[in-house]
């Protein structure tokens, strides 16, 4: 087995166990976090298979690495737009429970509040 | 030369993934906080070394990035620490 | 030329890698947080600056070379503040508690 | 099994238990700390991927930026988790292992049984170095070959930051984002605020202007600016601008801006939008770059603050 084949390997588990956190974990923060290792993971895969495309003076194929960049400015944005949306219900909720009707504030706040 | 420059990077490495441990499962804030500043340093000494047996001269970049990040986020650590102990700053929202 | 070179690299970074054992080791035995910050400040300091030290002979070119030990001092500073900093906070603790 | 494989097992071994570490740990803010780590062990594995750019980036925004916006996070939900904490229930739990497993499963077999034929563009790449004047070949596909995956990216972080503004409370609308940092401006942090920026900027545009032949660019340029810029706010040295500032807005629209434009031009007078004239590709690619890393660190400094909370003095 190769070098490469077990970050491989590495990478496909980060998408198994960012998926079961994404669906699992309760607190939405912790979603977040869960997505950001399944999207690693993702690029870890890209990084992975580009190895194979090395050519003359480049030790990786450069498509996927610009690709992978751009994915992560994009998961990058994404994450602080979630965050500042997590951070505006618990001001506005004082909870982050996604839940509807688990918290009676929660239900009972009027939504122009 | 290659492969003692190897090993010294496994042996940081494998030392790193002991501090982690220790630290991660510490007590208090302050443990984690250590362990921000652990990960920095091995992590640059980690990279610094693999640039070297890799033959990747352009690690080095990577490794000053990660100086100058990594102490930004050690920073920001340890003053987010300080804020929600003594009450004073992001913490306190209200 | 290059077998003192080498001789250099290893020895520098077999002692490196030895603070970077003995900090780890500090922070796995010792009782409390000031002891630990003391353990893992040598990792910091001594740990990268002799890796450092070691990959100078190394190095390609005088650029890389300053390079590296613009690396260290960054490290060094940044040790020297976060440490006080988390020594400050774990003070807090003490009394605050 | 040569030494060499042991340290990629031991560091894909250590990236994985930190993978799990932050998924299983209950307390959200270890689970952000196991986050950090894994983000800038990630990074290693890029360098043996040899792909010193993503390296960069994922060192800028794993390791840094992307760290210090999810610790914020945790640090300000400390005391709604003790609130909400319903587990889901025991089917969901063993439905999503399975589906996990099968997943991960599937892509671990797809690594392994790789077809053997690749099919690469980077010939292509390393082929048309000559268009641009730029070494660098991810430089090449993200300002030239693909500048338009690029613009748009900058328009998404454009976005990002309308998304973010667009959440501030009526009373603060137009204000200052976070909090007002005090520190003892004798201290320590605020010793090292003064020390570290001038370092950082150097590094910084050293990291843009070695990205056009090595690895660099100006992304994770404007990534370590960013950091810096924080840096100084965290310490109190200084505070983070109105949002509705003209000179602050004119500064994120212009790298965008200055790429759309030179776009049109390629329509105008060129082949094709964004299509560069060969002899002023450098300094066009150059120019581009230059408005961009200002654009971005200033929107990830604003991203990484948040959506402003307290109006502007009038």
């Amino acid at each position: 087995m190769s070098a490469v084949t077990v970050f491989g390997l590495c990478a496909a588990a980060a998408v198994g166990l960012g998926l079961y956190g994404l669906i699992t974990n309760p607190q939405p923060l912790r979603k977040i976090i869960a997505f950001n290792l399944l999207g690693s993971g993702v690029f870890l895969l890209f990084g992975v298979i580009g190895r194979r495309g090395a050519a003359a003076g480049v030790g990786n194929d450069p498509v996927p690495q610009a690709l992978v960049i751009t994915g992560v400015v994009v998961a990058f944005s994404a994450t602080a737009l979630a965050i500042a949306l997590l951070l505006r219900l618990f001001q506005k909720a004082g909870s982050t429970t996604l839940s509807n009707g688990a918290l009676p504030s929660a239900g009972s706040d009027p939504p122009s509040g | 030369m290659t492969d003692f420059l190897t090993a010294a990077v496994g042996f940081i490495l494998v030392m790193l993934a002991l501090g982690l441990v220790s630290i991660l499962r510490g007590p208090g804030d302050t443990d984690r906080m250590m362990a921000a500043q652990l990960i920095g340093t091995g992590g640059i000494a980690t990279l610094l070394l693999l640039g070297t047996v890799t033959g990747v001269p352009a690690a080095v970049d990577v490794a000053l990035t990660l100086a100058l990040l990594a102490t930004f986020a050690s920073i920001a650590f340890v003053k987010k620490g300080l804020s929600s102990l003594d009450g004073t700053g992001p913490a306190e929202d209200k | 030329m290059s077998l003192v070179r080498d001789i250099t690299t290893i020895a520098a970074v077999s002692a490196g890698a030895f603070f970077f054992l003995a900090g780890t080791v500090g922070l796995l035995r010792f009782p409390d947080t000031l002891t630990r910050l003391h353990a893992l400040t040598k990792a910091d300091n001594l740990g990268l600056g002799l890796v450092v030290f070691g990959l100078l002979p190394q190095a390609g070119s005088l650029r890389d070379g300053l390079k590296l030990v613009s690396i260290w001092l960054l490290g060094l500073l940044a040790g020297a503040t976060v440490s006080q900093l988390i020594a400050r906070s774990a003070r807090q603790g003490e009394t605050t508690k | 099994m040569s030494v060499a494989t042991v340290f990629e097992i031991v560091l894909a071994a250590v990236v994985l238990g930190l993978g799990i570490w932050t998924t299983a740990v209950r307390e959200t803010y270890s689970a952000t700390v196991g986050f950090i780590a894994y983000g800038l062990l990630v990074a290693l594995i890029w360098v043996r991927l040899d792909a010193v750019d993503v390296a960069l980036t994922e060192a800028a925004i794993g390791g840094g930026l992307g760290g210090v916006l999810l610790l914020g996070a945790a640090a300000r939900l400390r005391n709604a988790e003790l609130v909400a904490t319903e587990a889901p229930g025991k089917v969901t739990r063993v439905s999503a292992a399975a589906l996990s497993i099968l997943i991960a499963a599937a892509l671990a077999g797809a690594v392994l049984m790789l077809p053997d034929s690749v099919s690469t563009l980077a010939p292509t790449v390393v082929a048309h170095t000559w268009a641009t004047g730029l070494t660098n070949p991810i430089t090449n596909v993200l300002m030239a070959f693909r500048a338009m995956d690029t613009m748009l990216e900058k328009v998404v972080l454009l976005l990002a930051i309308v998304g973010v503004w667009s959440l501030a409370p009526d009373s603060a609308w137009g204000g200052h984002p976070g909090p007002r940092h005090q520190t003892d401006p004798h201290g320590v942090l605020a010793f090292l605020a003064r020390l570290l920026p001038p370092v950082g900027i150097v590094v910084g545009i050293y990291i843009l202007w070695t990205g056009a032949n090595h690895p660099g660019g100006a992304f994770q340029g404007g990534a370590i600016l960013a950091s810096m810029w924080l840096l100084a706010i965290m310490a109190g040295l200084t505070d983070t601008p109105p949002v509705s500032s003209r000179r602050l807005r004119f500064i994120l629209i212009a790298g965008p801006g200055l790429f759309l434009i030179v776009g049109l031009g390629g329509l105008w007078f060129g082949a094709a939008f964004l299509a560069y004239p060969p002899a002023l590709a450098k300094p066009l690619i150059l120019g581009i770059e230059i408005a961009m890393i200002l654009t971005i660190a200033t929107t990830l400094g604003l991203l990484l603050a948040g959506a402003p909370e307290r109006s502007a003095e009038r």
